[in-house]
């Protein structure tokens, strides 16, 4: 059992560390004194940030050499993420593009695709968005309504909606999941596509959350056109091209931050400012718990990392760091206001902020029941429940879907 | 024994739904999260005759009792209605037992008032005591010397606005009530819009002292706790038939979402939650007016089932709705927000539960 | 509102009362000094007492006058209840058979049957067992597998197990639910039986549970020959007659003890006897949280009373008061024994003996699952789960079972 | 960064669970229940090397570190197997630290000791205490004289026919261990028939000073939690795996019980909860060895985790199995017996979960 660097890695850390020692000014300053407000702003300087982060070679660090990455392994990956932590500098803009997308496209896309797309997306000139969920496709993903129908060209036509889109408000492509046939069983009919977001059609709506912050977007397809050359994989194989990217978010997720920042040191300090909280049995023990939870995550990351190491692929049981996490975030949340009062709900503050910001995140990318079916089926080898829709064309389920409400 | 609503109690609740689903009230809570001001349901309040409600028939009001204000509040909990009557109903409660000259103004909701309650002294804490701006320590109670009274409250409900506040304060080791009619109030509205809420501040103010018992101060705290416990139960069966409606209607795997387990079970938990606390609604109704020795344990018990009710419906109706249930333009945010604040205020749903086990050790003892 | 006596309840209540002043030096003792601890003694005593009680009317107090009961009210029920409460004397023995199995036999038995079981019944003369559970038939009671076959002259044999069985070891007769058809589907082919536990085949065997008690019995039935008059009901109608059944469980679950015994006040002395733990928070508001779930029962069986008395039969959400009850009730146990430490778990200690039978009471009756599912269905209106035992013959699927299972 | 067992402990893991298999350890718990002795597994831990697993080299031992002596106890956990690792393995330490002389009968088992533990000063109980035989407050540490002790350790663990006691006292408000060879010892076996108690008592009893650091002392409780967080866990593999079996196996309406909702999510609730805490024995295991620093935070996190997974997977386990779950035949209700002592003993699950705020709170203060 070993959590320090191998002699390679420490060299490999130390020139990580050099580079963001000298370039760290040039970085965009997002907090305290001096930090820039405007989202434009924001974006600009992030953009050019991570082109500097590509530039030196800290941005694909997995991605291979000849489509601009360093052909490194994950725990250079997880080494760039915790020096850029360390140095107080923020990371890519882009990590949907980089992290998920860009390798769906390494794997699926054409080799037009891959030499047009690749490197812009790396260097930030153009940045990426994620167009899978829909208003009834979430957590059944292959629920996919949007379509495209096919013209006599070859040409495409989409028309949909999709939603909970990161990031589509500046970006400038997205890879869209649609329907390209209806008559076949669900997860058979869909279709991958880059789509670019300034094509006529297409509209982008911020959609508010709790807080008020739109912190994720709407996006509509009215009778948007796209060449044949679009589709990235093969026609009717999106739901294959899909899981990729989803294999990739484990990943990406897997390598990132412990805990989405939600650290048992800084809940312990909220609580410990107040003399008498410190010393309440009740205070301290929700506190415990909740730190406990938050620091197994902390070592089931190392775990995860080890087993990336190994060239193992995180499984479905992943995402239950996730759960731990918002769950146990949901808890410090109402413990701290517990402590405070009221005044821990003032607009503005951190932690109104993020008990606003928890419900939504409780959903996002999947609820915890799912995930709970899939890896008590997977992991667990638990029988499935039984599928009303295997088999069934998707016209035809939808038809009784209707029908069941109307009944 | 018959615990069922009687045929008048039906009419209230009746009419008070029917008044105040005039009122977009959800809606309003919505734009008020945005800045929009709310609108002003005090005249609906004042037309149905819910100022009066614990005002004596002699003092021209209802001269009902505890029980049916909770009804009222259950109402208006059930569509969010910012109606003031959490501050103006303890407070009325010792302005009529107390001989307040302007009680027929109190009676016909002319003049509002604002409850700053202080929370009864326990077995471990054995000071009256105040709502602190902030931390978990409480603060004194404001010190009373003849007719004047220094000190603060913070977080009274319905305060801004008010026109006479009932505050209790301490004189000697013993809590007196008097009613000020001036008060320097700062305005303390937070997270949950349809809240009136206000930091009052009295230094060497002059007011009124109201001739009750520290029985009946300790009961004007107890009211408000069941007053809250109404309102929340109201807010969870709003949670809970907005749920059932989703989950029959939204499809996911072939499946409306309402026949898997998952749902299905968090639902019957709600269910089995809201109905735990409206039966601890009728203990505090019961003891509020027939048993003043079980009122604290009753009322503090009701509150803490309808608080952990609340808490659990708000989350699990957002949980129910996925996505969509937590964004801006949907209505469970705005349980959520209610569940968060009601939470905290009034000595918190935590000091309710504490208030529960305290009333059984020291009757064990 | 009114929790009080109206006057005619009043003036039963003082009868009752001075009824049971005058003979409670007759019921046996079952606690403290002088308590009986022979098992065979305390049946035969409290056999006596239900018989006096019967002969005072204080015994089915609810069953037509007819079958010598008074043909009151459940109010009146409840009355009885709270006034053999508070004169510190046992009630009857034979609930189950009093509150379940007699009124079963009027609604559904023939007048042969009535006339003969009612009375000793009643009188405590002759005690009874509900022989429904199976092993694998718990909470899918309709799954039952113990059959009954006919023979040419018109009786039957029965073959099976049944589990789960309380006083069994000295029941006169059983109310057994078996299989007469297992080629319809499974709630079809049902039939209900009266059985003498002492007919020959019959043997009853203890089942230990955790505390090392026998709580309940197992019964197996080999080869037991029964009259064609043994049919409770109709033949293959068995599924209806259990219903009923269950519908007085229900009854007799709403008039019965608040809690089970687990109450509040109890919980909070063991507790408040520890001057440390009575002014530690976190302590505190554990106790104030079981406390508030108890209190809220207590309540919530004063409403069911308030709609029997109306007329109305609790629903399935009237099971929801033993969840609460026994999850409550485990809390407890877990409190006191976090506050005395290990000595709480010594041996005949009234608390190591709560812990250990909590977990098996948790399922008895049903499983909290199987209740929400019930509960969610019919009282919130939600949709079914997918059913796959609808409609198919019952030896069908259990072939199918087996299939699944192996492969 | 790997966290990847060596190949030693890989091999150290399957031997002790090889070793384990020959005895059939669940029946014995259950035969134990109803009077008959315990086989004793000492044997098999000293054939298997586990006495001197923490004992240096020097002085006989394996020299290993307290995550390999945890491995071990994962493996006595997943079969409830009475080993008396729990009292002879923190004991061991100090006695190897501590330079005692007779440290070679300790490495070969030959000479079974016990730990008298003492939980360090924390945040706010600032003294050294021990187990009370009965209540909420702790009892403060025998008080040593030189090379005597008096005072009382309650519910010792392995107490019984132990050769020497290490006991924890205090002189001068200093923390001293003392090995100890007599001590008068009252069998104090409760519940869980496969641990064995005992209530020591000293009275001017005369031991030999082992010269070992407050820390050293400290890290030794730190040990006791971190083994009993480890053989938790491997309780709870056992509940795991023994109810995903029978979920697979057991139809009721025509589908598998693991196909519904309620039962796959209890169980992926019992496989969060095991991976959470299995991290954390990770983490302790680290700290053990690298940080002594870190080593009441991590081992103290480790107890609260697999504590509260145990006691929720030993509950899901007989919930699972239905009624038959709660029967003596079965083997599910050994695991609740363990799981419910396991969660009073060494300070109990909820002292380390304070710990674990307690060391937060000091160092953000």
């Amino acid at each position: 059992m070993d959590l320090n660097d191998s002699p390679e890695q420490a060299e490999y850390r130390t020139k990580v560390r050099a580079w963001l020692e000298e370039h760290k000014g040039e970085a965009p300053v997002l907090r305290g004194e001096g930090a820039l407000t405007d989202e434009n702003e924001i974006v600009a300087a992030r953009r050019a940030w991570q082109g500097k982060l590509a530039e030196a070679g800290l941005a694909g660090v997995t991605w291979p050499k000849e489509f601009g990455g360093q052909g490194l392994g994950p725990i250079e990956q997880v080494i760039v993420n915790q020096e850029i932590g360390a140095a107080g500098v923020p990371g890519i803009l882009d990590v949907i593009g980089v992290g998920m997308l860009g390798p769906t496209i390494i794997a699926h896309g054409s080799e037009e695709q891959k030499s047009r797309y690749l490197g812009p997306m790396l260097h930030g000139d153009e940045v990426w968005c994620q167009l899978f969920s829909e208003p009834a496709a979430g957590s059944d993903l292959a629920g996919i309504q949007a379509r495209a129908k096919q013209t006599d060209d070859g040409s495409w036509v989409v028309n949909g909606q999709k939603v909970w889109t990161t990031n589509a408000q500046f970006a400038s492509f997205g890879l869209i999941l649609v329907r390209t046939d209806a008559d076949v069983p669900k997860h058979k009919g869909l279709t991958m596509f880059v789509v670019p977001m300034d094509a006529e059609g297409v509209t982008i709506r911020g959609l508010r959350q709790i807080s008020g912050e739109a912190e994720f977007n709407e996006v509509f397809f009215d009778d948007v056109k796209l060449p044949a050359d679009a589709v990235c994989g093969q026609v009717n194989s999106g739901w294959g091209t899909a899981l990729t990217t989803l294999m990739y978010e484990r990943v990406t997720i897997g390598l990132g931050s412990e805990g989405l920042g939600y650290n048992s040191n800084r809940f312990a300090a909220a609580i410990g400012a107040d003399p008498e909280a410190r010393r309440d049995s009740d205070v301290r023990h929700r506190l415990g718990e909740i730190a406990t939870e938050l620091l197994s995550i902390k070592f089931t990351g190392y775990r995860t990392l080890t087993a990336l190491q190994r060239g193992q692929i995180p499984g479905p049981e992943a995402g239950l760091a996730k759960v731990t996490t918002v769950n146990a975030a949901v808890k410090a949340g109402d413990l701290i206001a517990d402590v405070l009062g009221p005044e821990a709900l003032a607009d503005d503050g951190e932690w109104s902020y993020m008990i606003s910001f928890l419900p939504g995140l409780k959903s996002a990318g999947g609820t915890e029941e799912i995930l709970r079916n899939t890896i008590g089926e997977r992991v667990l080898g638990l029988p499935p429940e039984p599928r009303l829709d295997k088999g069934i064309p998707f016209s035809e389920l939808r038809a009784k879907e209707k029908e069941a409400v109307a009944s | 024994m018959n615990l069922a609503l009687s045929d008048e109690q039906e009419f209230l609740r009746d009419a008070a739904r029917g008044a105040l689903a005039r009122h977009k009230t959800i809606d309003a809570a919505r734009e008020a999260a945005d800045g929009t001001e709310l609108p002003d349901l005090w005249p609906v309040a004042v037309e149905a005759g819910w100022p009066g409600l614990l005002v004596s028939e002699d003092n021209g009001g209802a001269g009902l009792q505890p029980f049916d204000a909770m009804l009222v509040a259950q109402e208006c909990g059930r569509v969010l209605a910012g109606v003031q009557l959490l501050g103006h109903v303890p407070a009325s409660f010792l302005l009529d037992r107390g001989g307040y000259a302007r009680i027929g103004e109190i009676a016909d909701g002319s003049l509002r008032a604002a409850f700053c309650a202080a929370r009864p002294p326990g077995d471990v804490v054995e000071e009256w005591t105040v709502e602190p701006r902030k931390g978990l320590k409480r603060a004194a109670a404001p010190s009373v010397s003849g007719d004047s009274v220094s000190g603060e409250v913070a977080w009274v409900p319905d305060a801004p606005g008010a026109g006479v506040f009932v505050v209790i304060g301490v004189e000697d080791g013993r809590p007196v009530a008097l009613a000020v009619e001036g008060a320097a109030v700062q305005d303390a509205k937070v997270y949950d819009h349809t809240r009136s809420l206000g930091h009052v501040t009295f230094d060497g103010t002059a007011g009124t002292r109201l001739d009750v018992s520290p029985e009946q101060i300790a009961s004007a705290w107890y009211i408000a706790q069941a007053l809250i416990a109404a309102e929340s139960v109201g807010t969870v069966e709003t949670g809970l038939e907005m749920s059932i409606e989703y989950a029959k209607e939204r499809f996911t795997f072939g499946r409306a979402i309402g026949s898997y387990q998952a749902v299905k079970h968090t639902l019957t938990e709600v269910l089995r939650q809201s109905e735990n606390a409206r039966s601890l609604l009728l203990y505090a109704g019961w003891a509020g007016e027939e048993s003043a020795a079980e009122f604290p344990l009753a009322a503090s018990a009701a509150r803490a089932a309808a608080g952990s009710a609340l808490d659990y419906a708000a989350r699990a109706t957002i949980g129910v709705h996925g996505g969509i249930g937590a964004t801006w333009e949907h209505d469970a945010p705005y349980l959520f927000r209610r569940a968060q604040l009601s939470r905290r205020l009034l000595g918190g749903t935590h000091d309710a539960v504490d208030r529960v086990a305290g009333e059984l050790l020291s009757s064990a003892a």
